[in-house]
Parts: C-alpha cells; structure tokens; sequence
C-alpha cells in the first residue's frame, strides 16, 4: 500500500518521539521557517563553532513529515564538520526532489532514507525539506556572520 | 467501502446525479490505483462540464477574432458571443448588462476597486485619506484583505475589522464602533470559505450606506451555490470567479453600480476602454470597458456564459437543497468520528455546503495525504486565511467542500475515510 | 480568384502549409457565402491549433485542480503541468524559470510594472517621483503609452517619447535628450503593430542602462514570430501575449530579472502570493509567485506551454523567413495598386509580417468591409496607436498581418481582393 | 450580392454630396462625437428655437455609412418639432439595432431606410449612428440648457 512508502516506521519514530526538539539557549543562529502553503513553522536554533555543528534544537508544529524531517536531520548533523553537513543536506535534497528516482545513500543521509518515499509526492516535499532547509539556512548565516564564507 | 443503508434516511436529490456526473469527465478518474475520483474541493476551484468546454472550442474553432476591434464576419461573431456571455452573466445575478465586468478573477476583482478607489484624486467622492477607514474582517479570504491592507497602507487610511465568534459567525456587537462617520469601504466575505458561515448582510449594508461607505462583496462562495441578487442585496461591488462556478480558469466578475463604475478612475489602462488618445493624456469610456483594457478573455468569458446556463438549467435553488442535505449528512457523519471536530457552525442555519474540521493528534496534511489514498479530494492548510486560523487557534484545517456533482455516496466516503485515516495513524 | 503564375516566382517556403492549415479548424470557415476564410489580422490576435484546444481540454478533463495548495493527486498534477508551462514559456525566450510570470495579457503585464513601481517606497531604487522620466515612443500601443502615462501623473514624473520618421522608424536623433540622469524608464515597443517596423534596441538599451534607467519591452509583436531573447536583449522587462502566438486567450507574459522581481513591491495581492498574513499586514514571496495572486489561468497557461512547443516544432526561424516572404510579395503587390500607399517601411529591413496601407478615396471601414465581404479579414482603425495616426495625419489605416498558417494565395487574394475593393467603390 | 445590400445607391449619394456638411456659426449648441473604436469624428452645431431644429450643420471626416447618415439626419431634421425629430430618431435607432427584422417606415426616417441593410452588419451599426446620435445629444443638451426638459 503506497501509504506506508510515504509514511516509512521510521517517520513516525521521530515524529512520536522527536529529537533535540526544545530549544537550547544562546545559540549561534535562530532562524525560523514556514511552510507558507500550510502554515507550519519550525524555530530552528544552531550552535557552531565555525567549523563544526555544536548543537542543533528546534521547536515547531507541522505535519509528521515535517516534524521527522527536523528530528531528523538534527540528530544527524550534530557534531559533524560544517562542510561534510552541507554535503549531507545537498545529498537529501537530490534524493527528495528526485520523483522516486533516487532512494538515498543511507550511508550518508542515515535515517533520511526514510523519506525517499515522499519524492513520489510532490505536495509533501516542502515538508520533507523544512527542517533541512532551516539547518542550511541556520549555517550559511552563521557563516556569513562570522565571515568564514565568501 | 462501507455500505450501510444509513443514507437511506436522506432526502433524495432533486438533482439527477447520475446525468450530472455523466457531463463531468474528470470524474471518471481513478486516483492512486483504481480509486474513484471523489472530489470535495470544489470550494478552491470546481470541475467543468462538456458544455463549458465545448463552447470554449467553439469559439476557437469557429469564430475566434479580437472582439470590438475587427469588423469582418468573425470579429462580429466573437464580438456577439462575448457580449452574449456578458448577459448571461448579468441575468444570472440580476443586474444590468453594463455592469458586469470581466476580469481574470476575484481576486484581480477585488483589486481593481481598491486600486480604482486609491487612484481617485482628491476632492472627489472616492477619494481615501488618511485617518478615513476601511472595515474588514476576521474571516476574510486573503483576497479580500490584502488588497484592504495595501490600499491603507498607501493612503494612510486605517484598516479595522468585525471579530468572529466561537461558533463561526461573524460578531457585529461592535458594529456601530466599527462603521462610523470616517468609514469608507466595507469589504466582506459573503460565505467564508473556511467555516461555511453565511454572513447575514442586511444590518452591515444598511450601517454602511448610512455613512457614505461603498460596501464590497466577495460573493466568490456564494454566487456559484445560491441565487445572489445584485439589486436585492443592497451592495455596491460584487467580486466572484468563474472557475468555482463551472466556468474556466481565468475569468472573473466584478459588478458595480453603474453610476460608480462611471465615475471611478480606471484601473488596467490600454486598448479598448479609451475614448480619446494623444501623447499627453487619454480620456477613458463607461463600464464595462472603462475596467476591460486589451484583447479580453474572450474564450473564457464565454465558457463561464456556458456554465451559466448549465446552472440556470439545473436550478441554484435545487442545487442549494442539495449542498445542504450533503452538508447535513457530513456534519452529522463527521461528527461520529472520535476526537473529530469541526470548526465553523454546527448547524444549517445560513451555513453552506463547507466543512472544516480537526482530527485529534493528526495534522491536516497527514490526513489529507490519507484521504487522498482512497482517491478523496480535500483541501488541507490555512485554506488562504490565515488570520482566522489564528482566531481558533490552529494553523490548518482539512476541509471538504461540496458542489451540485457530489452524492451521498462522496460524504459516506468522507466519512469512512477520515474514520480509516484516524486508526491508521493511531496505530502507527 | 485570378490564377496568374506570378507567385511561382517568390520562394518555396521551408513550411509545410498544407499541413499546417490543416491543424487549424477555423481555417475551414466559410466567410460571407462560399468564401474560404483568409486571416490576416493575426496581429490583432492569432488562430489556435488543435495542439493547444487538445491540452487546454486535458487539464479540464483529467487534472483541474487548484495549483500549489492542494495536496492530494490531482493538485499535484496540475502543479506540475502549469509549472511544466512556465517551464517551457520561460526555455522560448532563453531565461530563467522564475524569472516568467503568468499575467491574463500583456496589457496586465506592462500595467504590473507600472503599478509596481508607482507603490515603491520612497528612498528605494523603484521610487518614482515629481521631476522623474518616463520616456515611450509615437508608435506604442495604448498598452505601452497609458500605463506609462497613468504613472507620471500619480507620481509627478514627467512623459518624454521618442518621435517616428516618415518611413516609420523610430527617430533616435535626440536621445541624449530624452534619455538622461532624470529617465527611470524606458519603455518601448519591439514592433510596431501598425508598421512593422521593428527597432533597434542596442543603442537605446545602453543609453538607458548607462543612466540606471529600467527598460520595458513591449514585445507582442515580435515574440511570436521570431526569436526573441529575453538574456541576450539587456532589457529589464518583456511583456507578452499568450493569444497572440497561438496560444489561448486570458494569458499574458511577464518577463523581468529576478534580482528586479524580488524587490519590487507585489501589484495584485491575495492568496498564493504570499508568505505571512495577519491582520495588520503581509509579506511576500519572492517572484514568480510575488505575482501572481490568487487561482491562477492555469488551463490558459498550460495551453501557452502547447503553443510554445508547436511553434518551437516548426522553427522560428523558418516562420519568419516565411512571414518576410509573405510580406515581401504583399508590399510589391499592394503598391502596383492605383492610389495605394503603405504607411510603413517599403523595404524588408528591420521589419515584421504587418503591412498598413491607404487607398485614396476609400476610407479604410468601407476597405475592410469590401474585403469582408470577399472573405478577407483585415484590421481597420486606429489599432489602438492613436497617436501614431496622428503622426501620419490619417484616422485609420487598413491593416493586414500575416502569420505561420497564411500562404502565398493568401497574400494574392488580398492583393486582387484591394483592387476588386477599389474597383466596386470608384464605379458608385 | 450582399456588399449592395449594405452599400445602397442612396448612401453613396449622401457620401458623395453630404447635406449641410459645413459648420453655420453660432449655434445655439455644438457637440463633437467620436467613434472610439475607428477614430471618426465629427462636429455638430444645431440651432433651435427651444420648440423647432432651426439649422444643423456638421463637418468631420468618417467612412460612407457614417458621412451619409450623418447627411440623412441633417436633411430629415430640419425645419421639425423636436419631439417628432425625437421620435424619428428612435425610429432609426430601433431599425439599426434589429439585426435585419426591421427594415424601416420609409415616411417616417426617409432616405434612413436605406441603412436597413447596415443592421445586418453590427460592426458598422457605430458608423451608422454617428450623425443621429451627436443629433440626438445636442437635442438633449440644449433642451437641458435652455430649462425645457427636466
Ligand atoms: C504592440 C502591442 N502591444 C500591446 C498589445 C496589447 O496586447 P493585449 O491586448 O493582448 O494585452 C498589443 C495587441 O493588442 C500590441 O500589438
Ligand atoms: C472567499 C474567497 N474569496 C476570494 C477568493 C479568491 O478567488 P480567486 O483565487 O479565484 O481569485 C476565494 C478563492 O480562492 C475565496 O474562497
């Protein structure tokens, strides 16, 4: 049944229980993302030393797509090197937009894999990428800010 | 899918459904696999009968020429079908032939006499300035709201609004705070598209003509369900789109009082609506050309005469008996379903065939996303409203909304598969 | 119909014509009794093939929904279809995809840019005010002349134009000037609708971009018959019309680069276009959707995205060496006829598929009758470029405009069809 | 052939040897009038007593159909009652609009008659008005002018 190809266990996993979702204090960056089709909105806080992803915490409502993606891809890129982040992000992002073509590299994308049935659903991409978007967002003004980008 | 005989215990549609269904070919889609079509968003945009479509390619196919330019045999026939669709448009509605406007749609309506009345210079009667106000509400459309906010924010104009209760009905215990002697425009939704609500009119127009105000009615909801009389409603602007109401994608009506239309500045400029042209200046014609600068939606106007006659052949008054028996069975159906509830009037009480609801722990879209698994069509998010979203504190709804073509099998449909949706999802 | 071997000498076109009139029904038409329709008033507005009535109906019968809110099937693939139009509109005239916004005309295209710029702000770079340029030309169309006109008067800013030569080209001796530290817009015409003439852009677009001003290009006329290339022209803005290069009516084209689009205040306002609302106010997306409020002309829009792809199927290049040949043949041929003279360029240089003329002693509604009659259908009047009639001292001109489906007979019909005409009004 | 229908003898009679076309001064009203969508125009003075069309005089430039009805109306209306000149206009006005149904009383509109054949043709039913019409409006205007009408 199509259904459970858009909605993978391991969406609900995180949407049940969502990851990093309470926002730590004083961070590098916030941003703040919308979902201007539905009105879903996701607080997106990030600490970064430059280099590295310190912390990512969010806070929002939206659909469980939405809401998965964010646990998702906050647990993912916490800790790990701002470029290898980005390459991560752009590696879901093809995967997303793909139309079904492309199931992930779990490898890369870990439990992002998950939502390589929502590319078949064009509608629902928006929420797959907002938690993900907000992340790339968050680091490339954190970047900019502190002029390590060009 | 469930086949209780429950809906037996419905009135039988004066409607012939099955002829009905018959002149729409999109319902004979099947959507994910092998599921019926079951379209219940005919409050975004509604589907087309043949006739609609075929008297589009008749025009093409046979008489197509710029209208009120050419003067050989096809400019005249396309110049007497346009103006024939105008017409019917204007029969439809009760108003004079000239007072009907094609535009591309309500919200390019709804523009026009906002822009039209910003352009008005001062010392004339249209003239908006600061500290003049313009009176909305909280469950305006986008469309009708923005356009509000621009045309204050260009001239300083104060922009305040009636509040919407609990129930869904609009609040008019501060009427006469709201609509005072500085009070321009009243704009407001005739239905609202989000809570079904129809806005009882009579005590709002009578308040706002005692004070000089133009009353603007977006009837976008209203005009394609029931029989909206131009004359009888005591408005001076009406705004409403073809595509709701059977017709094509890319027409819309704006009426106005002649004499307003007349007299207000023009709002597109161009071909067509002049009267005299140098270099330095132009002077401009009477509505409706006045408000129809260049080669016009020719096509499009006449496929929206079309689905004219297609409702007129119908009946608006059997087609609202029955929207509201669907409505009656869906509020009564949906209302079983546990942890569902709806938002927007429980009852039928000036209330047309649009229901939004919440489902308890399931997010509009994921249950959108499931319905639309068992081929149902709903609208899911801030349905273009955001701000009454905020007033019940959500930020979506899924709605259903019906038209002449939906049965009761479509709302036993809606019903079952929110049910199947919910133990979906609470069993994951 | 004389039958004189003449046009033998004129060459082969690299169309197919059979084939071509064959996809057009209305080419079918009998005119006036028995006469075989000959259309030459596709500059006023162009016939539809069957490619573009089949996709138009498609969406109708197999995809209406409202695009980008709904989120079940049906939306989604209407979304797709009527961002796959703009897609393909947007790899016509080489730009970026969201660089092509839906309007329902050209007329509203141009009017967008206006208004725009009229409601930018004060200190921003799209402000206009009191001592300000605006500079046009004598041979626009009231779409490119009142618009602009319109703003200079809200604003204050001062309407300068470029003058027309006796040939009909346009006078550039003075445009250091005209366009000088004070212009901010430059807004002219790719083609003239009334000569054919087409102008010259390099030297003016430079001048106005070496001065900061924005440059609006009216390209009605030239987009559907020749490559038009909206990265290599340096200009600002296109505008377009849908109708006029095959495609439906009620769909418009407007072009302009992003960087400009995202910055500039929104025209129309309401759903779709926007990306937070309250009460107090909004803000926007960024283009193509910034303009494009409400339920979009998508079956027009996707009908255009047909038009694009049979046009991009024959070549614009061979359409055009056609419509030069067709034009050629017609300038020799009218000329021959006693007391006719062209209002136009006589040569091929720089000039388009629209041939203006005068017959002494006929006044061009009694022409256009005559040739009505013969099944001819030409344009007569002001074309909507009434001050360039007043530079040529006339009230109106007869006007015949060819296009991809008129064949050599065509233009000997309307050759012999003049001298029939000139004949019967001298012998009363 | 239907061209002969429209064009009858008598319109290029009145074309080619307008009546009244030269403005007589002092008029107790003139009025210009414009067909927007061709650009013809022309210019009416009208003299009268309050009760009588003394004079109408005209000049403009226009196609045969407008020049030779604005010759039959100049003709027909001088030396009338206004209200009969009224009543001789809606006449015309009734026969031009009815697509062919009507052809005319010959006693009524005179030469007017001979425009039957345009009411088959409605582009040009414009032209045919052109000259009734500015007669018609100047009637109104000095009417209004002179406190006779209310
Ligand atoms: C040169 C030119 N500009 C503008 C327009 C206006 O186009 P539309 O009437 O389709 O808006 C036309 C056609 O009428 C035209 O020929
Ligand atoms: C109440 C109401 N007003 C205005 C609109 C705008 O209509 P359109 O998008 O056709 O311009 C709509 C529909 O979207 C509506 O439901």
């Amino acid at each position: 049944m199509e259904l459970d190809s858009l909605y993978q266990e391991v969406i609900f996993e995180h949407y049940r229980r969502p990851l990093n979702k309470a926002l730590k204090p004083n961070p590098t960056i916030q941003v703040r993302h919308t979902n201007t089709s539905c009105g879903d909105e996701i607080t997106l806080n990030l600490h970064t030393d430059g280099k590295k992803i310190i912390e990512v915490s969010w806070d929002g409502i939206g659909c469980s797509i939405s809401q998965a993606g964010t646990s998702v891809v906050s647990d993912l890129v916490i800790g790990r090197q701002i470029d290898e982040v980005l390459q991560i992000i752009e590696a879901f992002q093809a995967m997303i937009l793909s139309k079904g073509s492309d199931s992930g590299d779990e490898k890369l994308i870990g439990d992002g894999v998950a939502f390589a049935g929502v590319s078949k659903f064009p509608a629902r991409v928006k929420c797959a990428l907002l938690g993900w978007m907000a992340t790339k967002d968050a680091i490339l003004q954190a970047r900019c800010s502190d002029g390590e980008g060009k | 899918m469930r086949n209780t005989p429950r809906r037996k215990r419905y009135l039988v549609s004066r409607l012939n459904l099955s002829a009905i269904k018959a002149e729409f070919p999109i319902l004979r889609r099947e959507i994910r696999g092998k599921n019926r079509l079951i379209y219940l968003d005919s409050g975004a945009t509604s589907q087309k009968p043949n006739s609609v479509m075929a008297a589009e390619r008749d025009f093409y196919e046979n008489h197509n020429a710029a209208v009120h330019r050419g003067a050989y045999q096809l400019a005249e026939e396309a110049t007497e079908l346009y103006e024939g669709a105008r017409a019917k448009v204007a029969g439809f509605i009760n108003a004079d032939i000239d007072e009907v406007i094609f535009t591309k749609s309500a919200t390019e309506s709804i523009n026009t006499i906002a822009y039209s009345l910003g352009s008005a210079k001062a010392g004339t009667r249209f003239h908006i300035r600061a500290g003049d106000r313009i009176v909305v509400s909280e469950m305006e459309h986008h469309a009708n709201l923005i356009p509000w906010q621009e045309l204050a924010s260009r001239t300083g104009a104060e922009l305040v609004w009636f509040k919407v209760s609990e129930e869904g009905r609009l609040d008019t215990s501060n009427i006469d705070e709201l609509i005072n002697e500085r009070t321009k425009v009243v704009a407001l939704t005739h239905q609202s598209n989000v809570l079904g609500t129809i806005v009882p009119l009579d005590q709002i127009t009578a308040k706002a003509h005692s004070v000089g105000a133009l009353f603007v009615l977006d009837a976008c909801q209203s005009v394609p369900h029931y029989k909206v009389d131009a004359k009888a409603l005591m408005v001076d602007f009406i705004a409403f789109s073809g595509h709701k109401m059977l017709g094509p994608t890319g027409v819309g009506i704006l009426w106005g009082k002649k004499d307003l239309l007349d007299e207000m500045p023009p709002f597109l400029t161009g071909g067509s609506m002049i009267e005299t042209v140098t270099m330095e200046g132009a002077t401009y014609l009477d509505a409706p050309k006045r408000f129809e600068a260049g080669v016009p939606n020719m096509a499009q106007a006449i496929g929206l005469g079309a689905a004219v006659e297609y409702l007129n052949a119908l009946g608006l008054d059997d087609i609202h008996a029955h929207e509201v028996e669907l409505t009656k069975r869906a509020l009564e159906g949906l209302q079983s379903i546990t942890g569902l509830s709806i938002i927007g009037p429980k009852d039928l009480e000036m209330r047309g065939g649009v229901v939004s609801f919440a489902v308890q722990g399931i997010h509009p879209h994921d249950l959108g996303q499931a319905l639309d698994q068992y081929g149902i069509a709903v609208r899911t998010g801030h349905h273009c409203a955001w701000p009454l979203m905020r007033r019940f504190k959500t930020i979506a709804t899924t709605r259903a909304s019906f038209y002449l073509y939906n049965d009761f099998d479509d709302i036993e449909a809606l019903i079952d598969g929110v049910e199947r949706a919910r133990k979906y999802f609470q069993s994951r």
